[in-house]
């Protein structure tokens, strides 16, 4: 029994209880935000170096305008993907809400008024997702890209091949302007993304609701049996959704100061892409608001990185998935290292762990 | 066998040195604790986990187990603690995936398939249609699928982790006569459960497994039950009384002629505060179901709830809840627990709104409620923030458990409390529900463990077949009465 | 200079070997050509040296051009690229614009600047310096109504397969084709449908107006995605010849409906000579030898001598009719 | 391993018997389901517009659908085992520029061989989409939406803004999907064919039941030994490939194709996977269903054309359709568990 005795002494290798250590002592080096982080910095040097006016006032302003409506419609996805759905008629619902932006102000309804109704039409919008994902208990994939068609639809009802655009300088002048006293880098929408940003991730991560959400997002059954009114709460994301997709939609339409039935067409998989660069589990669940506002950065400072590079626009595709592949690697490597002691002794067995387990993982939509 | 396995999970050192032997014909029990180790050395032997040290032996010959593949192949069938069925496939199909009769052209044959399917049902005595989807089947009918994969397996070696724990008496019987046949036809047996008198039933060796040690390994016959629990615990474990029964008092629960159709009917029953009254039947009498529908979770057709003399609105847990109400249910991975949550945010799932000042949840409040349960209730943790899913069955329970107690429920409705737990923990909650009882709680037993229900039951309702069959007080119940009550061979 | 253009229009693109660059015009200017969005083959055409469209010109003159644009065109695509165009310090842009109203606010910016903005194919008028018109709407309406009345002897029910519906060139075109078919009396307009220049969408309408109009006579499609969904439609014995079809199209799309007589004749510019055009005009005002006034002349290369027309406009010529007979003389 | 012992046991009881034929119906009425939409549709279309049912516009709709249906086969088996491909537009882009760009570059290239380079070019990202997904543990639909924007992103960089035009293409390839026997497009009898085999091979090869199994409870699929890589590497490999045949056929269909061929194909297919009653989260659904919903969806289409509604409202009203479709096949599946629970309580346990 020589040969066991010595098997059952291996000690654990001291790499990886440091490792433990480590992850014990600093848990937030382990999560892929940290990793994301880096990364960001990382685009940040490479576009100085790459182009001066990378990181001037007017760059970053020109950077958030094109930006802004994405990234606020990014931090309603974000609960909704947490909580175990997702909604693909955000760019539909930004658009519905800009032609009736159009279509209203075409027949001279005073501009509150106009914003009354835009609210409650999205509020509705997002009603119907919700209604039929929690009651009628159709999955939301399905659900969101039958409205996606459906708002995209109403939206060219109102206008049909008409493009309103004699907006109010006051409005319009909202999405060229910038804050004042922000040195001309900051826009409006910048600002307003990150107020929502910051009431987001209060809800998420500090509140019984937020709470709420992750668990439905992890196990709806648990969160049932805990008495979480699992289906009212996504209800109401979709609605909040609802609504800060057509408030998008009006931050889109003044910025472009144009109303026409093709605004915000396609862009819900950016939306979705920059949700799961900042890291949110697309089975729900997991995830955190700061994540998501590190992906926003990451994501938007790429594109305009390309930009100002004299860099093929066409291939700006091939970047962004990259970008997608390396966050769900990055995630991974985070994890990776931390299950690193489990697997140190375990190489031998290369034939079980990563293909039969790692798929198991892998394999759900 | 199995020499001197080790494995570690990050931090938890979750097996130190388990070694086992079995030999053809026997059936061996595997007792310990929870958390001692013994699913974890399960899955050793089931090629799931990798030992981090320690080698396996089949046959005299070494071998490494590269996966449950390769396992399977070298003649080991394990039936899991926590049933894993396919809920879209056929039950038929469950038991034979990847492995399903084949006729001319590598084709499926599904008529043998259901017909090997049935004709194992045959030999356990259930009543289980092979072509019925998986989906919906309760935790027993769970179970019974898994044993069913195992037996037609015919391995040489049949692992069973807690096989009985969903199950009750009656079935329990027919898995032991299987169990006999196959010693008999020169299968081992590896049993595992937390329920001494049956292991004494089958078993003619025992391991018995402590902190991740094995402890003792000999013949059972000599051994007492005491002998067992000692090495278990490592001292003398004080019999508790389960404590008197709690003068009850006003009634809190009243339940009127509730049904839903094709589950149950026409189930009329009061609880009283200090009043421990349990749901005893046959796994499948729709214990669970009633349960569910007193709760909320399932609606029903017809009849009342009300608790303390006011309705409680239908299908809305959040409402009984509010009411005082508590239930932790039979199945804790789907419905007890949030498995990616820590252990902390699980045990204050449920107090959410108790434990935030301004809207905003307090992290230091939350800590000290899950710490403060996790010591009285004895919980096995590594970190109080590590993910609920690492800590093993019956600690899991204790968690479903510390999640309700932490409300201070009025009411508490407990579907099989004690599934998978040890039996020092056992005696615990024993305790601690007559304690809540003797402090005023109405207590809602459901369970298929009939000791337990005549050891902390003021009062036994037995169900069959959705309806109610039969009630006795403590005093005037034996198992006798309640099991014929549950099959319906009541003399009138 | 119209005849010269036009005869010019017709001949197939010259290797920019040919390009004089006339005197005076200042060099190394950094001008960036920005169609309506990248990956089409239109705009392909209009601005590559390999076409001799406006980056051949750029370079003959010896300017540093670059083409940019989004991927799809909207102007929320395009309107990031002119601003990052701006800050690498464009002296010139030569601008498709996608939406006029939705770009001004940045484009006048840019003029004010300093920097030259010309557009063509689709103008921005309130913000650009000149805008080089491929050929006048009227022309295009007119002469694709005209070439389809040739072929149904002025009778028949016809329909339009357009782009999109809000697309301004598309509305001004069909507007003056209806205009025109008011002296076909006999040839009645029965519809109008939308392929949003994608293939399958355009295809399904197609079918879908052959299914409802079954005396549908002959199809106008004044766009190059729609025009080729429509050719493959009816290339089939039961359609070829019977509707006939006619519109915008860059010959080589059309060769195969041509040959075998799905398609007689359609007509369209030469999108290089436009491209081309619009970087001669780009240079002469951001070398100050023009300033866009009506009736300043300058000469464009191969392309002879232009006038700026009324609203600071220049006109390529007439829109050319391709069939049988010249078509094989083309390939772009 | 299989008991053969057992094999001679007394044939199925009358109630497992009945069971089978409720069981069966299950699937079969999961399609009926979409037959039923599909045939109130046609008949309400047809009764406002009889035109809708002409040859023509039969042979329209079927050749419409052959890409589209084609596309759901490979898809469903991806959505069966858990995952989702989101790339096969991509996918169908970038296979209908380089396959039909070789009749220009090789004049006179066999037509068969042009189908195989798609082929191969589809299976190629199929693998790759497989071999990320399941050996680097990360979930699909990440995955294949970067692989969405990087195979198009490479397409455009391949084609710039070129395009192959109809003039290079063989009238023999073209013609493909023209020809007809019995006004029943020869295309759309061999879709059906193909989809036919696909359905036969999920549901009665182990192969394919352990798809259903994976996507029905991946841990439980690991436990039971099931090769979870390979079995999901393949379904990727199978989508990629049919999505590589579907971009060579929708070059025949169009003639001319540029960067922009296959564009949001994605969410269509998906589309008609879910309305063809296959689970979006795995386990369950079947490839013929799929192919239903691929059938209704362009049905819907070219009955909203040929009925001349107004283009402006065409979008909202196939928006509804789709919500309507999906709802309706809905409540008809819960009232079947509905039965099946009843059913299994009667039986007991
Ligand atoms: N996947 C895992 N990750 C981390 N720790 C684990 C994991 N599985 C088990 N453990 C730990 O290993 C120890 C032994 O677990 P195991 O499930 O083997 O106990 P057990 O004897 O089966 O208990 P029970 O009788 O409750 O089932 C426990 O402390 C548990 O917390
Ligand atoms: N979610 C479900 N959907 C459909 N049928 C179910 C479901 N859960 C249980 N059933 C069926 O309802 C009947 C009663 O359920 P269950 O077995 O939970 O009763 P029980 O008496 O509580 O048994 P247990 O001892 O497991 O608690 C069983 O036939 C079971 O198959
Ligand atoms: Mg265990
Ligand atoms: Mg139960």
């Amino acid at each position: 029994m020589a040969p066991d005795v010595d098997l059952a002494a291996v000690p654990p290798g001291p790499g990886p209880s440091g490792l433990e250590a480590l992850r014990a002592r600093a848990p937030w080096a382990f999560r892929w935000e940290a990793g994301l982080a880096l990364i960001v910095v990382i685009i940040g040097i490479i576009g100085t170096a790459a182009s001066p006016e990378f990181l001037t006032s007017n760059n970053l302003f020109n950077l958030g305008l094109s930006n802004g409506e994405i990234a606020i419609m990014a931090l309603p996805m974000t609960l909704i993907i947490i909580s175990g759905e997702i909604d693909l008629s955000v760019s539909s619902t930004l658009g519905m809400a800009s032609c009736l932006l159009g279509f209203l102000w075409a027949r001279g309804w005073p501009m509150i008024a106009i914003f009354v109704v835009i609210a409650l039409v999205g509020l509705a919008a997002g009603a119907l997702n919700g209604l039929l994902v929690t009651r009628v208990g159709l999955p939301s994939l399905a659900v969101t890209i039958g409205t996606l068609t459906l708002y995209a639809g109403v939206a060219e009802i109102l206008l049909g091949p008409n493009t309103v655009s004699n907006f109010p300088a006051a409005y319009t002048n909202l999405g060229v302007n910038a804050v004042p006293g922000t040195g001309g880098a900051i826009t409006y929408s910048t600002l307003i993304f990150a107020v929502l940003a910051v009431i987001f991730g209060v809800v998420l991560h500090a509140t019984p609701v937020g709470r709420s959400i992750f668990a439905m997002g992890a196990s709806p059954e648990a969160a049932l049996y805990a008495g979480i009114r699992v289906k009212r709460i996504k209800t109401l994301l979709f609605m909040v959704s609802g609504l800060v997709c057509s408030f998008a939609g009006v931050l889109y339409t003044f910025r472009l100061s144009t109303a026409v039935a093709n605004n915000g067409v396609g862009l819900e998989l950016d939306v979705v892409a920059i949700v799961l660069v900042g890291g949110i589990s697309i089975f729900g669940g997991q995830g955190s608001i700061p994540g998501v506002v590190l992906g926003v950065l990451a994501f938007a400072g790429i594109q305009n990185a390309l930009l100002l590079t004299n860099f093929n626009q066409e291939a700006s595709g091939v970047v962004a998935g990259g970008l997608l592949l390396l966050s769900v690697f990055g995630r991974n490597a985070a994890s990776y290292a931390s299950r690193l002691r489990a697997r140190v002794p375990a190489l031998r067995r290369r034939t079980e762990g990563p293909a039969a387990g790692q798929a198991a993982a892998g394999s759900q939509p | 066998m199995l020499r001197h396995a080790a494995k570690a999970f990050g931090a938890v050192q979750a097996l130190v040195d388990g070694s086992i032997e079995l030999y053809p014909g026997e059936a061996h029990a595997l007792v310990g604790e929870n958390g001692a180790g013994k699913s974890t050395l399960v899955k050793i032997l089931a090629g799931v986990y990798q030992p981090d040290a320690g080698n396996l032996e089949v046959d005299g010959q070494e071998v490494t187990l590269h996966g449950p593949a390769a396992a399977r192949a070298a003649g080991l069938a394990v039936i899991y603690q926590e049933p894993a069925l396919f809920p879209d496939l056929s039950v038929a199909e469950n038991m034979f995936i990847g492995r399903q009769p084949l006729a001319s052209g590598r084709r499926i044959d599904r008529r043998a398939m259901r017909a090997e399917a049935a004709a194992i049902f045959g030999r356990l005595g259930v009543q289980l249609d092979p072509a019925r989807i998986a989906r919906g089947l309760s935790i027993a009918d769970q179970q019974v699928v898994e044993i069913g994969k195992a037996i037609s397996l015919e391995a040489r070696v049949i692992v069973m982790d807690e096989p009985t724990a969903a199950l009750s008496a009656a079935e329990v019987d027919r898995l032991f006569d299987v169990v006999r046949t196959l010693r008999t036809a020169g299968a081992a047996v590896l049993f595992i459960s937390h329920r001494l008198e049956e292991i004494f039933a089958i078993c003619q060796r025992v391991t018995v497994m402590r902190d991740g040690r094995q402890v003792l390994t000999q013949p059972l016959d000599g051994l007492t039950a005491g002998d067992l629990v000692r090495a278990m615990v490592g001292r003398d474990l004080a019999e508790r009384p389960a404590g008197a029964p709690g003068a009850a008092g006003e009634t809190l629960l009243n339940v009127e002629r509730l049904t839903r159709e094709g589950v149950f009917t026409d189930i009329s029953f009061t609880v009283r505060a200090g009043e421990i009254v349990t749901l005893a039947g046959l796994v499948g009498s729709g214990r669970s179901e009633v349960a569910r529908a007193v709760f909320g979770i399932d609606r029903y057709d017809a009849g009342s709830v009300t608790l303390r003399g006011n309705a409680l609105r239908r299908g809305s847990p959040t409402e009984a809840m509010a009411a005082g109400v508590g239930f932790v249910p039979e199945d804790r991975r789907q419905q007890g627990l949030v498995m990616d949550m820590s252990v902390q945010q699980n045990v204050a799932l449920a107090s959410m709104h108790r434990l935030s000042h301004a809207g905003l949840i307090r992290a230091a409040a939350e800590r000290t409620l899950a710490a403060d349960w996790a010591i009285r209730l004895k919980i096995k943790y590594g970190r109080l923030t590590d993910p609920v899913s690492m800590l093993s069955g019956g600690n899991q329970q204790k968690v479903v458990l510390a999640k309700w107690l932490a409300r201070k429920p009025t009411l508490l409705i407990v579907d099989e409390p004690t599934r998978g737990i040890d039996i020092a923990t056992k005696a615990e909650v024993h305790h601690l529900l007559a304690q809540l009882a003797r402090d005023g709680v109405g207590i809602l037993m459901i369970s298929s463990e009939l000791p337990e229900v005549l050891r902390v039951s003021d009062r036994i309702l037995v169900m069959r077949e959705g309806r109610l069959a039969a009630e006795y007080s403590r005093a005037d119940a034996s198992e006798e009465d309640i099991m014929s009550a549950a099959t319906g061979q009541l003399g009138g | 200079s119209s005849s010269s253009s036009s005869s010019s229009s017709s001949a197939p693109p010259a290797s920019s070997a040919s390009a004089s660059s006339s005197g005076g015009l200042k060099t190394g200017l950094k001008i960036f050509v920005i169609p309506k969005n990248l990956g089409n083959s239109y705009f392909t055409t209009a601005d590559s040296v390999k076409s001799g469209g406006a980056l051949a010109a750029l370079q003959a003159l010896g300017e540093i051009g670059a083409e940019t644009s989004g991927t799809t065109d909207t102007p929320s695509s395009q309107l990031p690229v002119i601003q990052a165009d701006i800050s690498k310090g464009a002296k010139a842009l030569i601008i498709s614009a996608t939406d006029p109203t939705a770009l001004c606010p940045t484009l006048e910016a840019a003029m004010k600047k300093g920097i030259v903005v010309v557009t063509y194919d689709s103008d921005a008028p309130t913000c650009r310096s000149l805008f080089i018109n491929q050929a006048s709407s009227q022309a295009i309406g007119d002469i694709e109504v005209d070439l389809l009345a040739k072929q149904l002897h002025d009778t028949g029910e016809i329909a339009i397969v357009s782009a999109s519906a809000d697309d301004t060139n598309q509305n001004a075109w069909i507007g003056y084709m209806k205009q025109e078919l008011t002296k076909y009396p006999n040839m009645k307009l029965v519809s109008t449908v939308y392929g949003n220049d994608d293939t399958a969408t355009s295809t399904q309408v197609t079918q879908g107006l052959l299914e409802q109009y079954p005396n549908l006579k002959g199809i106008i499609s004044p766009t190059t995605v729609g025009i080729a969904a429509a050719a493959a439609v009816l290339d089939t014995p039961k359609y070829r010849g019977k509707v006939a079809l006619t519109g915008l199209a860059t010959p080589d799309e059309m060769k195969k409906y041509v040959a075998d007589g799905t398609v007689v004749s359609f007509a369209l510019w030469d999108p290089a000579n436009l491209g081309y055009l619009a970087a001669y005009a780009a240079v002469e005002l951001a070398s100050g030898k023009i300033t866009g006034a009506a009736g300043q002349t300058f000469t464009a290369g191969k392309l002879g001598s232009f006038t700026v027309g009324p609203d600071n406009t220049v006109l390529l010529g007439p829109p050319y009719v391709f069939n049988s007979s010249n078509i094989n003389n083309f390939n772009f | 391993m299989t008991p053969t012992l057992l094999r001679r046991e007394p044939p199925e009881t009358p109630a497992e018997a009945s069971s089978r034929r409720l069981t069966e119906r299950v699937f079969r009425i999961r399609e009926t389901g979409i037959v039923v939409v599909l045939a109130l549709f046609v008949a309400v279309t047809a009764g406002v517009q009889h035109r809708f049912l002409s040859d023509s516009n039969i042979q329209f709709v079927l050749v419409n659908t052959t890409i589209y249906a084609l596309l759901a086969l490979g898809e469903t088996m991806v959505v069966i085992s858990r995952n989702v491909d989101l790339s096969v537009g991509s996918v169908l882009g970038m296979s209908a520029y380089l396959s039909a760009n070789l009749f220009g570059e090789h004049p006179g290239i066999p037509i068969p061989l042009v189908f195989l380079v798609g082929l191969g070019i589809g299976a190629g990202w199929g693998i790759v989409n497989g071999l990320v997904v399941a050996g680097g543990r990360v979930p699909s639909l990440v995955v294949t939406l970067a692989s969405l924007y990087i195979i198009r992103g490479v397409d455009i960089l391949i084609v710039g803004g070129g395009m192959v035009t109809a003039n290079t293409l063989p009238g023999g390839f073209t013609g493909i999907p023209k020809a007809t026997v019995a006004g029943i497009p020869d295309l759309a009898i061999a879709v059906a064919v193909v989809i036919a085999a696909g359905a036969y091979y999920l549901r009665s090869y182990r192969s394919g039941r352990e798809l259903y199994a994976i996507g029905s409870n991946p841990e439980a699929a690991r436990l039971a030994g099931i090769p979870i890589g390979k079995r999901v590497l393949f379904a990727f490999a199978v989508s990629g490939a049919i999505a590589g045949v579907a971009g060579v056929l929708w070059a025949a269909q169009y003639g001319t194709v540029d960067s922009t061929a296959g564009t949001s194909y994605e969410l269509t297919v998906i589309t008609a996977v879910v309305v063809g009653g296959v689970a979006i989260f795995g386990g369950s659904g079947s490839v013929v269903g799929a192919a239903l919903g691929a059938l209704l969806l362009s049905t819907i289409n070219s009955a909203l054309y040929v009925l001349g509604i107004s283009d402006f409202w065409i979008q909202a009203i196939f928006g509804f359709m789709l919500l309507l479709a999906i709802t309706i096949d809905r409540i008809i599946s819960v009232k079947l568990t509905e039965a099946l629970r009843l059913r299994s309580n009667h039986g007991g346990t």
